[in-house]
């Protein structure tokens, strides 16, 4: 078997010198009754690499790819696109197929990357320090509240009721077990966010506010005024940024004020894989609260002979060195993630991620004018990035059905996002990139006024 | 050549893309950021497409990796990554699809985690799998929360979860997390959970434990069913972490010795690239006592075989109410799932039994071509199973485990895990994997067989090794005590261009 | 622009150092008159990168791949399958962007690989050594001419009716030029090739006979009689091979008593491309002959610490030495093509080899006897590798583009091939390999069955 | 690490593939193959994936390449590759499909061919293109051979063609290829073709002259428009070697001074990699005068638009009747055109513009920059193109150009062109190409001034350089005086194992 360098000459040699007379003389202490005799039955045999590319590719041409139609998803992942030089870099074998970087002298590769990353990151998020990547955004914001949690020593969160419902679910899911107390609300649909409904909800037994920037609804939230309401009664605020791009167009979550702030990072470099790998991006905006953070951190600090290189370091917070006391379970980050999206910023840097960003918000306010054209419907959003709101006047779902029939993605239903949110169903939320074009934005109004109609 | 930061090379007004450009009159200026426009500097450098190329290659060379040379990292199996699997992971169905399209334009998508679950299910030969969780660890908590739902559900509170000693660092910390009190259970002097200490333990307190089979002195747990047949007993669960399972895939299903949850590492077992620290998939098989409390989304297969997805919205439908709750967005690490199931397509049901009779073998053919010189603790309790434990016993004063470590990067080696598991003294734990020749085992025996020497005899620049590596040993303590976490413009003395004027542009 | 590094800073300070005031005081000695003063008009401007994607994604649609129909075309380029790990290899930036390696203390990687190529080609044909590469067949076969004029000082050239025409047309424009006189004869649907005709044709003033092998119809001629015949007459067999898997069943031609053996190496490890870059096998039989080789050849040698290493050698034969009077002008060869073949054939092995070339063969005796059953429609060959000649009692041009039309793309009809030759217009070359399935076969058939009724 | 020989750690029964297991009776044990089945070993050795990516990925690891680092070897033009077309070429519609296809399955092919065409045409202000020929040499010759068949064609036989001193090596040996005589003609002390040395040579024998533009001293030929004036009034045919077109791209047409052929490397100016030696490619753009006698195959558009492929079976429908023949089968090197195609469509006509004049600004700054330390023969001429020529005039006794050369390496660069052009004595030509940055150039400049420094001051460690390079300098006159240029078993001392029976299996 091609992956399989022993040959049945080695196998025997190598039994020999280990005074085994065959191989199951190694599984001896595998309870007989237990040890399976030959290959499990009902499975198939190796098949060759022609064979399993061909299953493979088959399974493939059963999706319709996003490059393969007028396309419109948001909702938390987003379609841009990513240089050839990006995939080049991510697959060469020293990144690819190394490990964690615990031994420093023979991984400065990785090391030096994810410093560059995690300043990057900071800078990105108007923040003094950034960690070396989690999971992805949903896990990112669960890790946030607990880190609250654990700064604040207080147990009840509140939740704006326009954060991703997946993330919030996540929040809801692990609180149950940890105990602590969700405070949400309903996400409404409204042309601003419910900044005073949140800020009331605040109270001194808050650990912190969850803000979402721009909102799922697209919507974006002035969030130096739930800023100074959180301070004021010793909360902290955690923005959630799900489109890193729309950064390169409004203000960063740290300048408005925020305590933690975490979001998905899948937008730069990374492409949409249907929902995963993804990658989680954690900064603080204050440097003391550094030792509370979960994930990996690699920092600056000298060798032997004086010369500078880089460590994963403050590890004393981590699983593999505290145990059970450890701020957080993760041990596998999003490594190779990262690398990508460093990878994918520094071939941006900050002219050409200002002129992505300015490029997305151009179209996206093209494609707003011309949908609001349709007959009865209209955009929800006072201000929005590269992604708004629609109200149909009809059930966005089987609208989006009946559209991906014609081949027209049109984005994300409400109905989808809040099942149980009959109030929401008419709502679709419509999501513009720079690899949007204008026939893209010309085939959805027509489709979209046609089933309309 | 050393490779100066990002920050010191690239410059703000540079950028490696082009845009394109916008036709004239054509929304140009509109703006409807309601007054959040980003005014101040971001402090972002950029470089062209040449100088970031190869900024990142002379980066990556910096980088010990699989493809150069063997990784006997014991429980990370790092094994060789297949370039089809790469391929396949690029193919526009499956990377250019957004997780929330409509299911009909995803049909495939869906075969594939329902043809991997259906292989894991196989496998393990357990009931069925949660497929969202995004990480080894991120598993356990799955695990561990499908069994403290499963005793909510049955209105029986209990607060202890026991963990052996020798358990990987992620058990007590998710066991922990989820809120649970950690009791350590002892060892036998063999290396195996000493099973009459367990029974003595287990009471309606316990909610269950946490066991790695094969555990991490590399040895199987030959009590594993009566474990858990004493703990069903108790009222508890097993949780068995699969961080292991490359050593008894295809030659003994967890399921058949009782286990009711493992996670499963496909960066692991199967072969999905480790990147540098992730992303990995962890992959929840549960019994059947368990399956019902999986969490969403989850994916199941009507008796027409339709893959169907479920989430929140339809988890009635599917009868799968009692779900636990969401652990991420969207559907888990797609990626991870074609590569591991194009993994296991290519060995079928005889090549995955091959490759854990080729890792014990592997394993077992280090144990015994270097314990003569090197002490094995648990040589004598039999076979190994895919990783073989070597104690620092035997060098001389003064050198130790991290030394003799250190060496091996001089022999052109990653080390070794050390210190770990934590009931050995100064343990070394060795783990070829199935996809390293003999040949190349032969010269990793020579290369440790010759470092292991020079700890019995005493030779001192083991301690500064080591030497021919990029960098030599790196001050740990300064890192954490004085944290640089994040690139800052220095402080130029006045009248000197600072970094970036010096390298920049 | 994205490639281009300088900053509109970096030039002004570099033009103050030069000492010239703008860039166009550098072109100074080109004369005014001739001076283009902006971007040449009518041309369209820079592009991002997006957009030429684009661009070429849309061109590359108007194709129809051969992975997307039923497929038999060979006649010199084959359709096999190349193990994803030959591309990754082939994309490490140190082999795909390094320069010849005429530093070979900084290009052992590229030049150790030159070496196992070598070997690897030299056993393949059953030969002594075997070049560095050439650009493909048709150029290896021309330059073997040229050789063996060098070696026999004759200037008569026989080649066989059944050499590629498009290898014969090189040959005979070059040999226009060099006033080689070339004797040729017509190719001929025979069962077994014209050995008695083609031996009749040497003199004693022939310096090689030129016979492809397996042949153009994919028959497979005896060399041994053909070699002891030019011999007896003092002139040089060049055999031709044009499908390296052949190799892997049959004997070497080097083992039958050629003396230079040229080839088309893509079949392994290349693809198809349109027909280039392909990869062209030059090998001697004899090391005497060595010296009159045209092309690169690698070495083993010690460097000055007396560690084994490898260079370029035997340079003096070459034009950047001798200039005129080089054994060839070649100067770049097929370097990455040589490397991606030497990696497929690494994974092969001899066993593997052997069992590619088996199921080759399987295959396509397969659809000889499945085509055969169609009426009117017979196999030519007695003997063949995996390609055969139908005669189809039709012309076979128009058949392939009915059957193109359908999504079939049933093999080369010799008219393609031969267009001077009408007798030849019922013939269908037909090529199997492992990537054919019985399916295919049976699509295949089918197709011809309906279109011949 | 030093890497082991391919033959000395694979094995005949090892194997990195696995082949699809045929179904029983379904044709196997057929054999058709008239008896010449192969029964001799042949004596291939196979490795298994991990090991074959490990072998190759080490081996990379000695190479020097544009992705490391800047190359400067003049009249060479390495710059860097951009990744996009690599993505492109291997776009399932241009990687896989085959030459033979009918017309109408490759029309996006054909189109390709045809807009790269339109491009190179309108770059050069030629009037027709032959895109076969398969690299820089071939392309020359197919110019020298389109001369020849124009000069037939109206039965004036001529025999010799002129060519420089500084001409490419490839230049005579291409000339001397088609038959004709070469004879040189001489440079004057400014570094340019003697117009009036040429114009004596000039009569009825000569076919043509060769000329290089911008010349091998780097310097663009002031006289070109009066050569080819005079070449053209004495019956001949002007070709120019377009190695260097890298310089004047957008900027001046070599059709516009009078050229009737040159050749362009697409692996150079357009940028397809090198490859450490190929493949390139070498299309011929044509004047009005050769262009019917441009090779087969050939593409035409006709007036309706669409793209047809001219082979020998339909030249005359096409009017395509003159074409002195074929230079390769098939249609060329598809995969150059189309990494081309991608590269020009990227930088478009105002990019390639500002590619000659960063080329050419790089290399005045070069040569400005170090003109104190080394000797630039050529300095007072006035500005070069786009590279610098040094001499070693200047260096201590003993010392030479191929010593600071080599010394170049152990500063971390590939050694620029050394010994050419012939004219100059121990001439270094730096070519930096557009591609580098001001910060890499500075670097650079450093590194070349400090090892020019040595050279002068009689630094005798130059002699042995490279130090720190993964070989010292190798004997090149051993590997020529008995060549060893295939693997051979070595004849082992009865009694120890073979090397293959020690790093094999």
């Amino acid at each position: 078997m091609r992956y399989l360098p022993l040959t049945q000459d080695d196998r025997s040699a190598m039994l020999a010198r280990i005074g085994a007379s065959n191989i199951d003389d190694l599984f001896v202490d595998v309870p007989e009754e237990a040890r399976l005799s030959g290959p499990i039955a009902g499975l198939p045999l190796h098949a060759s690499e022609m064979a399993v590319e061909k299953h493979m590719r088959r399974l493939s041409k059963k999706n319709l790819a996003a490059a393969d139609a007028a396309f419109f998803l948001g909702a938390g992942a987003y379609k841009h696109h990513v240089p050839a030089s990006v995939d080049h870099i991510i697959q060469r074998g020293e990144f690819l197929t190394a490990y964690t970087p615990y031994q420093p002298e023979i991984a400065q590769g990785t090391l030096q990357m994810l410093f560059e990353f995690q300043s990057q990151v900071a800078r990105l998020y108007g923040c003094a320090v950034a960690n070396a990547s989690m999971y992805d955004g949903s896990t990112a914001c669960w890790e946030a509240v607990a880190m609250a949690g654990r700064v604040t020593k207080r147990k009840r969160v509140v939740l704006s009721g326009a954060l991703h419902p997946h993330y919030a679910e996540v929040v809801k899911t692990m609180a149950k077990f940890t105990e602590d107390e969700i405070a949400s609300a309903s996400p409404a649909l409204q042309a601003a966010p419910d900044n005073a409904g949140l800020i009331a909800r605040i109270d001194d037994q808050t650990s912190c506010v969850v803000v979402q920037y721009p909102d799922i609804l697209g919507r974006i939230p002035d969030l130096t005024e739930i800023a100074e309401a959180a301070h004021a009664k010793g909360a902290l605020l955690i923005a959630v940024n799900t489109e890193p791009v729309a950064l390169g167009a409004i203000k960063s979550p740290g300048e408005l004020g925020a305590d933690i702030v975490v979001g998905e990072g899948q937008s730069i470099g990374v492409g949409l894989q249907f929902g995963g790998p993804y990658l989680g991006l954690f900064a603080v905006r204050d440097p003391k609260h550094v030792r509370q953070m979960p994930g990996r951190l690699c920092g600056e600090t000298v060798d032997a002979e004086g010369k500078r290189g880089f460590v994963l370091t403050l590890s004393t917070r981590e699983q593999h060195i505290r145990r059970e006391k450890a701020t957080s379970n993760i041990c596998t980050n999003s490594g190779l993630c990262a690398l990508a999206f460093s990878v994918h910023m520094t071939l941006l840097g900050e002219k050409g991620l200002r002129a992505l960003a300015a490029e997305n918000h151009r179209l996206a306010c093209l494609a707003a004018d011309r949908l609001t054209k349709i007959p009865g419907v209209s955009v929800l959003n006072d201000a929005f990035f590269n992604e708004f709101t629609l109200r149909l006047g009809k059930d966005a779902r089987k609208v989006v059905r009946t559209l991906a029939d014609r081949g027209v993605l049109a984005g994300v239903s409400l109905g989808r996002l809040f099942p149980a949110h009959d109030e929401l169903a008419d709502g679709l939320l419509v999501a513009v990139t720079e690899t949007t074009t204008e026939e893209d934005i010309e085939t959805l109004a027509s489709a979209l006024e046609e089933v309309l109609a | 050549l050393e490779e100066p930061l990002l920050f010191e090379i690239g410059h703000v007004e540079q950028t490696g893309v082009d845009l394109p450009e916008p036709p004239k009159d054509s929304g140009r200026g509109a703006n409807r950021l309601g007054g959040f426009d980003r005014a101040e500097a971001i402090g972002l450098p950029g470089l062209s497409e040449p100088e970031t190329v190869r900024h990142y290659t002379r980066l990556s060379r910096q980088n010990y990796a699989i493809d150069l040379g063997l990784f006997p990292l014991g429980s990370c199996t790092m094994k060789h990554n297949p370039r089809l699997n790469e391929k396949v992971a690029r193919m526009p169905g499956f990377a250019d699809v957004h997780p929330l399209q409509p299911v009909d334009t995803v049909r495939g998508a869906l075969e594939v985690i329902n043809e991997l679950a259906f292989w894991l299910i196989e496998l393990t030969g357990m009931y069925g799998v949660a497929m969202s969780p995004k990480a080894g660890a991120h598993g356990e908590l799955c695990g561990i929360l499908c069994i403290r739902a499963a005793l909510e559900a049955r209105g029986d509170a209990r607060e202890v979860i026991l963990v052996p000693e020798s358990a990987h660092g992620t058990n007590p910390a998710t066991a922990a997390f989820a809120g649970y009190r950690v009791e350590d259970i002892p060892a036998t002097a063999e290396g195996r959970v000493d099973l009459e200490a367990l029974k003595a333990r287990l009471g309606p307190d316990v909610a269950g434990v946490m066991i790695t089979n094969p555990n991490t002195c590399g040895l199987f747990e030959r009590d594993m069913k009566a474990i858990s047949d004493a703990v069903h007993a108790a009222g508890g669960f097993v949780y068995c972490d699969g961080a292991n399972f490359n050593a008894i895939v295809g030659k003994v299903r967890p399921g058949d010795l009782g286990v009711d949850a493992m996670h499963i590492n496909l960066h692991k077992t199967f072969s999905t690239p480790h990147g540098g620290g992730g992303p990995g998939s962890g992959p929840v098989v549960l019994s059947e006592a368990l399956a019902p409390f999986g969490p969403l989304p989850f994916t199941a297969r009507t008796k027409d075989g339709i893959v169907h997805l479920v989430e929140e919205e339809n988890a009635a439908e599917f009868d799968h109410t009692q779900a636990f709750g969401r652990m991420t967005a969207f559907h888990g690490q797609m990626g991870m799932f074609t590569r591991a199931l194009t993994y296991i397509l290519s060995h079928g049901a005889d090549g995955l039994k091959q490759v854990a009779e080729d890792a014990v073998l592997n394993a077992n053919y280090i144990l015994r071509s270097l314990e003569d010189v090197l002490d094995a603790p648990f040589g004598p309790s039999g076979p190994c199973m895919h990783e073989a434990l070597f104690s620092d016993k035997g060098f001389a004063e003064g050198l130790s485990t991290l030394d003799l470590a250190k060496g091996l990067i001089d022999e052109g080696y990653h080390p070794m895990t050390m210190y770990f598991p934590l009931v050995v003294h100064g343990a070394m734990l060795v783990e070829p994997t199935e996809t390293e020749s003999k040949a190349a085992l032969d010269q990793f025996i020579g290369a440790l067989r010759s470092v292991a020497e020079r700890a019995v005899n005493g030779d001192e620049t083991l301690k500064t090794a080591p030497h021919y590596a990029p960098r030599r040993r790196l001050d740990e303590t300064l890192a954490a005590r004085k944290p640089v976490l994040a690139w800052q413009e220095p402080n130029p003395p006045s009248g000197s261009p600072s970094l970036s004027e010096q390298g920049g542009r």
